[in-house]
């Protein structure tokens, strides 16, 4: 039974691992940009949910959907005045770029907002959840949390697969001159990509900071497990990042569930084994020519 | 094409020595490289001259640059960019107790550890060569994490906690400095020679060609994961050396900052500074992040954090090829020189 | 000529480096710093008189970025860039561990304060035998944890089956605090449940929260980091796991912490080492606890914690030991005036000679449960004194309300 | 097998094969690009593969030189089986090979790329092989682009640098695949002689080419591929004439 | 007035000119043929005219709108299309999706992907493969379709027979009558002179970054033409001495 819920657990966990990586899976899988600010972002994102809601005295759902947009500028900003530039020199220079930003964000918070860890409060919606029989218990949050994923993440998907918009993205981060040259506005595209990267950041950030807490220090520690949450579900494959959420989530809880100490280390072993049995992730595609 | 038209029927090297040669050395490079031996020299004798804070902070430019290198040879030359050799680095240091705990002497068991992460690579580098770019680099991260984790859960090895090395506090603090500065110093010098080496042997440009185009590479006859390995291997073992000197000058490790994601950081910050793919640029880069942490290092806070994210920032966007880079590129000046320069006769029609 | 030693100093100069975490996660323990610079400074002007000499004093403080390299890092620049006499370093093993290492090395004087002892010692691998010379160190123990938890739990007032469920992680305070209370809770009639260590850092408690549930522990008891136990207390709250009495260690600590579990924070007990309550005196600003309190949120607009208590205490004794010397710039013999220190700090008796282990002092501890701020308050809670049972002197505040 | 197999070629020599493909199939899930291909290469042939596009040419090149191992079938190379040999054992034991789409390294000069080749797959010490390297980059015409970045080059240029490469590896059997495409008439003229000269140092070549009349100066043997199968082979001109040659692949330039 | 016209161009690669002092115009519905030695600057001066390279001097007009200063996706939205040389498909997309992902200009014109597909017959059972697999001719096919597509006004095809099937051959220059006929101006790069001067009006020679021969197709002969070549390769052999180190 315990086992059950560990599962449960797992997944409403994955929800929000998935919605980390969504962003993240975007620039890495589809725009080919390693970006390390990305856990920083979400923290930022947090932040000024928290100071709005507070501010304004609304709830942090409302305030998220006034960060959403402000974020999505951040994103623009990022992709104009950094990534565009870094990206000509090559992945390590998006890389060190973004580390840097990831460096600044951190201690201009700490800065701001000292130390402390503070989370947003959605009142009983973080605590209350189904129960199902004596050990399994669904939470409301990590529903909430699951279904915004599975849209957020599904809709993403059918864009780029579906639409005129999703091709010529991904033609613009295949190679971004030749695009152009067939009517595309390259700038714009990464310009819309950035944004909803760093605005579905922002949005995992907040989910975050309602489920546990959040405090400046704390991005890089949820970056890790994004990047693998991508690389697990397959670059470039959104609905294989969803997938990939879940699975590092389940093992972690279910590692939990044999030895607490085994939470984390064995959703490492999970990413481990897929690097050494499908190194080009679940539901990713293996490439012959190029 | 008419320079081809008088040997196309002549046998292929014959006429190539007439026609033109090729060079390496320039007079610049060689007092270079003589210099730059010479100064290594003369270091050695810092600990008779300077007091032992001078050499302490020299013992971490020492550090640094190791860890610049190699991170330049594996990034730079062999295009693995990695942001998990910190797992090296804390099995350097870990490893060393594996040694001093079996008697061996503290010096001594710095180079066996680094030895013996060398080790470790290899069956790593199956793994982790299943992937390719920013994959693999990530990738890395999380074997890194995997090694931290599975050294936290060791308790011989101080878990969470961490180890302090007791077996030098004993010493006396200046004498053990010295001991520190040179180990330090030897493997440093030793580490930038077998870069050196490697990059100007057969293997050097066959690196480059694989950064470029492993499938071209491999059809030219490189033997693409051989060569990676070669090098990927060899980084651990420096990285590992890196640990080793911090664990032996700090006197103690512990896992979440030996493991630490930050030294990934440092390094893409030191050789980009400095010039990735350039021997010169990662010694370089690390003089500069050692002057501007030891500058403002101190009183450290967050102000200079924000100033060292924000200097990486713009040199990327200013200055890609970094200090060095821009300088050799500016006047095709290379003092320890890896390349090659074919020099033609002027014949003008 | 042979190694170069580093250069006596002889000026009439103090230099006392003072090494905590003013940024990274551990900065919540940094906060007081600047306060208490800007006090100490002040009370040092006139330098001190130690053996008829004057000697100015020189405070110069480092942040460790709550990380172990750093922290060693400006050790070391202190010892040997800024030549110190003594050193002292607060907060956290990952901060005061490596400072310790390096002046045990180094050979200086090094006073430590606000790590269990335990972790202190053990964690840098001393034995009664083979103990430290130049590093000393006082704070509270597993043996005052100990005692002031079975005092609340059992004559706190609150009924309950003892059973203890306990989440203590994989780190040096959870180490320390499973090999040492761990066995004493279960000597005093305590039913440990212990699901096992865990990685700072873990996203989900669930399991735990099984085990807890199954067991029905009535007590809960943790020494976790803030955010997770901000992830475990709410997941324990929609998993329905509700102990009777909670009792937290290094996350209950400052009150920014409890503010930021809302309404969930309201109820948690955790040990103090110090608060306004304290009737004791700074033997260097001659302010009660209280006023130093007060003084502090005044100056500050910051709610009072008791690292101000410790770190205040840190000094106090510095400066007892300096006193104490005929030649303060004679380390082996300011280690020594460290390791004979007998005063009552404002964070109460400190005694080095008596401590459980050469090298240790301990301090009192008391604990007390997070209220919501009463009327008058400008801050979102507030910890009342609910057990005094092992140091009567300090009053009470209240009485302990079960969680449930 | 097509008929033509009877009346192979004159220049096919009693001497055994130096390279030969047998029964290659070639599939990618349900595509099937290579059907039972049969092909040999006796020591110092000149042999020219044509075939229309997406005939499978490339693909077989590629299994030829190791690059892409057939579904069925074998390879070998001086009555050895090699078909599990990777690309560049390949290329060190003698099978060198250019690309269609060249595949230069760009951080690197025109001459470090051939240096590389004649390094690493050729059979020279290092002196040896800095001369030999120059040598070739001389003999394709590339000497006076020695210095210059790879990155540089123009789309000739690189196929040149193919070809080098390949060259450099010092090859018993050299691959070529479309070296000839949009050269002027000059060009092409130093690229034939350029050819011979490999023939008259006994190196036997299978060469890929689209531009017909410059392929036909140099071999002594064509096949034409058609739909992953061998369609005609045997004596140039025959094939040239072969009605189902003309129909499925020449067109009006017949 | 002439569609396409371009003032005084040069072209840098760094250091090196590889465009000078160019200036022509082509008139609408023309073919013009640009031919010209292994790095004369040819393609250098097509991916300036379609803006993939900025020029350090000089103007292109388009119907005698200054166009220098417009990016290439806009230039492409004015009618400009270039095949650029070495195909450059977007490897991970499916035939199909690189010919649609050129419609993102929503110019209005003959082209969509049934007539793409009716030019150029052997793309039919490709349309769902993925560009990076396609054999070169495919390949080559698949990109000139791309930029039809887009239904340019001006079309500038690089190299467009390289490696392709004499056959294929044929069926791109039937093709390409469809185009002319559909009022296209078209401005080829083309190695086979005969090919070059069959469907050409007028022939630019270049040589060494400079046009130095400019002249109506049937005025020129086989032998102009191949005299202008012959001034590249005795210049080519002062250029390889100064070539920068
Ligand atoms: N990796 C692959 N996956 C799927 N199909 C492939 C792959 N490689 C080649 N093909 C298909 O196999 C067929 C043959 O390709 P190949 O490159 O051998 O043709 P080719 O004869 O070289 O044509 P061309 O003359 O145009 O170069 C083509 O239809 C191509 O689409
Ligand atoms: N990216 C580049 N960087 C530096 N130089 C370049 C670059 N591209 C081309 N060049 C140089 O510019 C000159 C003109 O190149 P371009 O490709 O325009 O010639 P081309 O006429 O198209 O030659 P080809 O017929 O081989 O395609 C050549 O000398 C070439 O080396
Ligand atoms: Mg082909
Ligand atoms: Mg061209």
């Amino acid at each position: 039974m315990n086992w059950i819920n560990a599962i449960v657990q797992g997944v409403m966990l994955g929800g929000l691992y998935a919605l980390f990586a969504c962003g993240l899976s975007l620039m890495f899988g589809v725009m080919r940009t390693v970006n390390l600010s990305h856990g920083d972002l979400a923290v930022l994102g947090a932040f000024l949910v928290a100071v709005l809601a507070a501010a304004v005295g609304i709830s942090p759902f409302f305030a998220v959907l006034l960060v959403l947009p402000v974020m999505g500028l951040v994103g623009v900003a990022l992709q104009r005045g950094i990534l565009s530039k870094a990206l000509r020199t090559g992945e390590m220079s998006s890389m060190l770029a973004t580390f840097g930003l990831a460096i600044v964000l951190q201690n201009v918070l700490l800065e701001i907002f000292s130390a402390d860890s503070r989370s947003l409060d959605v009142g009983s919606l973080s605590t209350s959840g189904l129960q199902l029989g004596s050990s399994v218990s669904i939470p409301y949050l990590g529903l909430l949390t699951v279904a915004v994923a599975v849209a957020l993440l599904g809709g993403l998907q059918l864009l780029l697969a579906r639409t005129g918009i999703g091709r010529a993205i991904r033609a613009t981060a295949a190679d971004a001159d030749t695009a152009e040259l067939v009517g595309i506005d390259s700038r714009r595209v990464y310009a819309w990509a950035a944004a909803i990267a760093v605005a579905t950041a922002s949005l995992a950030g907040a989910f975050f900071a309602m489920r546990s807490s959040f405090s400046p220090s704390m991005g890089p520690t949820q970056l890790l497990f994004a990047f693998e949450v991508v690389v697990i579900g397959g670059l470039g494959s959104l609905w294989g990042t969803l997938v990939g959420g879940m699975v590092l989530g389940v093992a972690q809880t279910v590692g939990a569930q044999v030895d607490p100490r085994f939470s984390i280390i064995a959703g490492h072993v999970v990413f481990l084994a897929v690097l050494a049995f499908r190194p080009q992730g679940l539901l990713g595609m293996r490439r012959s020519r190029t | 094409m008419t320079t081809a038209s008088p040997v196309t029927t002549a046998s292929p090297t014959a006429p190539a020595t007439a026609i033109a040669t090729i060079h390496r050395w320039t007079p610049v490079s060689r007092t270079a490289s003589g210099a730059l031996s010479a100064l290594l020299l003369a270091l050695a004798f810092a600990p008779f001259v300077f007091t032992p804070e001078a050499t302490a902070k020299l013992t971490t430019l020492f550090v640094l640059v190791i860890v610049a290198a190699m991170w330049n040879a594996l990034a730079g030359y062999a295009g693995l960019v990695s942001v998990g050799q910190q797992g090296f680095i804390g099995l350097g240091a870990y490893g060393v107790f594996l040694f001093v705990d079996r008697g061996v002497s503290p010096f001594l068991a710095v180079v066996l550890a680094a030895l013996l992460a060398g080790a470790v690579a290899v069956p790593t580098s199956l793994l982790a060569f299943r992937l390719t770019g920013g994959q693999f680099a990530i990738g890395m991260w999380a074997i890194a994490e995997f090694f931290r984790l599975v050294v936290v859960n060791t308790p011989s090895l101080g878990g969470g906690s961490g180890r302090s090395l007791t077996d030098l506090s004993a010493t006396d603090p200046a004498v053990r400095q010295a001991q520190v500065y040179w180990l330090a110093l030897a493997l440093m010098s030793v580490l930038l020679l077998a870069v050196f080496v490697l990059l100007r042997s057969r293997l050097g440009a066959s690196l480059e060609a694989i950064r470029d185009d492993p499938v071209g590479a491999a059809s030219v006859g490189v033997r693409v994961t051989s060569a990676k390995r070669l090098v990927f291997v060899l980084a651990a073992v420096g990285g590992a050396a890196a640990g080793g000197l911090t664990l032996a000058s700090t006197l103690r490790v512990q896992p979440d900052s030996i493991f630490g994601v930050h030294w990934s950081a440092y390094m893409i910050f030191m050789v980009v500074i400095g010039g990735l793919g350039t021997f010169e640029g990662p010694i370089i880069g690390a003089i500069v992040f050692f002057l501007v942490q030891d500058s403002f290092g101190d009183n450290g806070g967050t102000w200079y954090l924000i100033g060292l994210g924000a200097l990486a920032i713009g040199m990327t966007l200013w200055m890609p090829h970094g200090l060095w880079g821009t300088v050799a590129r500016r006047r095709d000046l290379e003092l320890l020189p890896v390349g090659y320069r074919v020099k033609t006769p002027v014949v003008r029609p | 000529g042979g190694i170069k030693e580093s250069a006596a100093q002889t000026d009439t100069v103090l230099r006392i480096g003072y090494v905590s975490p003013s940024t990274g996660p551990a900065a919540g323990f940094g906060e007081p710093n600047a306060f208490l610079m800007k006090k100490l400074r002040a009370t040092f002007k006139d330098g001190l008189k130690i053996g008829g000499k004057k000697y100015s004093v020189e405070i110069i403080d480092r942040d460790s970025q709550s990380n172990p390299q750093t922290a060693a890092q400006v050790a070391a620049d202190l010892i040997n860039s800024e030549k110190i006499d003594l050193m002292l370093v607060t907060s956290t093993p990952e901060t005061v561990n490596p400072v310790a290492d390096a002046c045990e090395a180094a050979k200086i004087p090094c006073l430590s304060t606000a790590v269990p002892w335990e972790a202190w010692y053990f964690g840098r691998g001393a034995t009664p035998e083979k103990p430290f010379t130049y590093t000393y160190h006082f704070f509270i123990g597993v043996a005052e944890v100990h005692a002031a938890y079975v005092s609340l739990w059992t004559k706190g007032g609150v009924e309950t089956n003892r059973r203890v469920g306990v989440m203590w992680p994989n780190d040096p305070d959870g180490k320390a605090i499973r090999q040492g209370l761990g066995p004493e809770l279960k000597k005093s009639g305590f039913t440990i449940v212990d699901p096992g260590a865990y990685e700072d850092g873990t996203n989900d408690y669930s399991a735990q929260i099984a085990a807890f549930k199954k067991a029905d522990a009535e007590i809960f008891n943790t020494f976790p980091l803030p955010p997770d136990f901000a992830t475990f207390w709410k997941q324990a709250r929609q998993q329905g796991y509700r102990p009777r009495i909670a009792s937290i260690a290094k996350t209950g600590l400052l009150p920014s912490q409890i503010e930021a579990l809302g309404s969930l924070g309201h109820g948690l007990s955790a040990g103090f080492w110090w608060s306004p309550q304290f009737p004791f005196t700074s033997t260097l600003t001659d302010q009660t606890a209280r006023q130093l309190a007060d003084d502090y949120e005044k100056s500050t607009g910051k709610q009072w914690n008791q690292v101000i208590g410790s770190n205040m205490a840190l000094f106090e004794v510095a400066v007892h030991a300096l006193k104490a010397t005929s030649d303060p710039k004679d380390r082996t013999e300011l280690a020594a005036a460290l390791g004979k220190a007998s005063l009552t700090t404002v964070a109460g008796p400190l005694d080095f000679t008596s401590g459980p282990v050469k090298n240790v002092s301990t301090e009192p501890l008391v604990m007390a449960q997070w209220r919501k701020a009463t009327g008058g308050s400008k801050f979102a809670v507030e910890p009342v004194i609910v057990d005094n049972g092992n140091f009567s002197a300090i009053p009470l505040g209240g009485e302990l309300e079960p969680l449930r | 097998m097509t008929a033509e197999t009877g009346e192979a070629a004159p220049t096919a020599a009693p001497a055994p094969p130096v390279l030969s493909a047998n029964g290659i199939h070639r599939r990618f899930g349900s595509l099937v690009v290579l059907e039972g291909i049969d092909i040999t290469l006796a020591p110092g042939e000149a042999l020219g593969i044509v075939g229309p596009n997406g005939a499978g040419k490339t693909t077989l090149l590629d299994i030829l030189s190791g690059a892409q191992s057939p579904s069925e079938g074998s390879v070998t190379f001086q009555g050895q089986d090699v078909t599990r040999w990777k690309v560049d054992r390949r290329c060190r034991s003698g099978i060198g090979r250019s690309h269609q789409v060249p595949r230069p390294f760009t951080g690197m000069t025109a001459y470090e790329n051939v240096l590389v080749a004649s390094v690493q797959g050729g059979s020279h010490r290092r002196r040896a092989a800095q001369q030999h390297a120059l040598g070739v980059l001389e003999r394709c015409g590339m000497l006076g682009q020695a210095n210059r970045p790879a990155a540089a080059l123009t789309l000739l240029e690189r196929k040149r640098l193919e070809m080098a490469r390949a060259l450099a590896t010092d090859p018993q059997v050299l691959l070529l695949d479309e070296i000839a495409g949009g050269l002027t008439d000059a060009e092409t003229d130093e690229l034939i002689a350029t050819i011979e000269q490999l023939r008259a140092d006994g190196i036997a070549i299978v060469w890929i080419e689209h531009v017909i009349h410059a392929l036909l100066r140099v071999i002594d043997r064509l096949v034409c591929l058609a739909q992953g199968r061998v369609l005609a082979e045997g004596e140039p001109d025959a094939v040239m004439s072969d009605p189902r040659v003309v129909e499925a692949y020449l067109g009006s330039a017949a | 007035m002439s569609l396409l016209s371009v003032e005084n161009l040069e072209v840098r690669h760094g250091l090196l000119r590889a465009v000078r002092e160019v200036s022509f115009a082509v008139d609408e519905g023309e073919v013009v043929a640009v031919v010209g030695a292994n790095g004369a600057g040819k393609s250098t001066l097509m991916r300036a005219v379609a803006g993939a390279h900025q020029p350090a001097e000089g103007r292109i007009g388009l119907d005698g709108v200054d166009v220098t200063a417009r990016r290439a996706h806009d230039r492409v939205a004015a009618g400009i299309a270039l095949v650029p040389e070495g195909r450059r498909l977007f490897a991970d997309l499916t035939v199909e999706e690189n010919l649609l992902v050129a419609t993102r200009v929503r110019r209005p014109g003959p082209w969509d992907l049934a007539a793409v597909v009716a030019a150029f017959p052997l793309l039919d059972g490709l349309l769902k493969r993925r560009a990076g697999n396609l054999s070169g001719g495919e390949q080559q096919a698949v990109a000139i379709g791309r930029a039809l597509m887009t239904n340019p006004r001006l079309l500038m095809l690089d190299e467009v027979s390289l490696g392709l099937a004499p056959i294929m051959v044929d069926t791109l220059y039937d093709s390409l009558g469809t185009i002319l006929s559909g009022g296209t101006t078209v401005l080829l790069v083309e190695q086979d002179l005969g090919r070059a001067l069959g469907v050409a009006r007028r022939v630019l020679c270049m040589l060494e970054g400079r046009v130095v021969l400019d002249e109506p197709a049937d005025e020129v002969t086989r032998e102009q033409v191949v005299e202008a070549y012959f001034g590249l390769s005795r210049a080519a052999a002062a250029t390889v001495q100064e070539e920068p180190a």
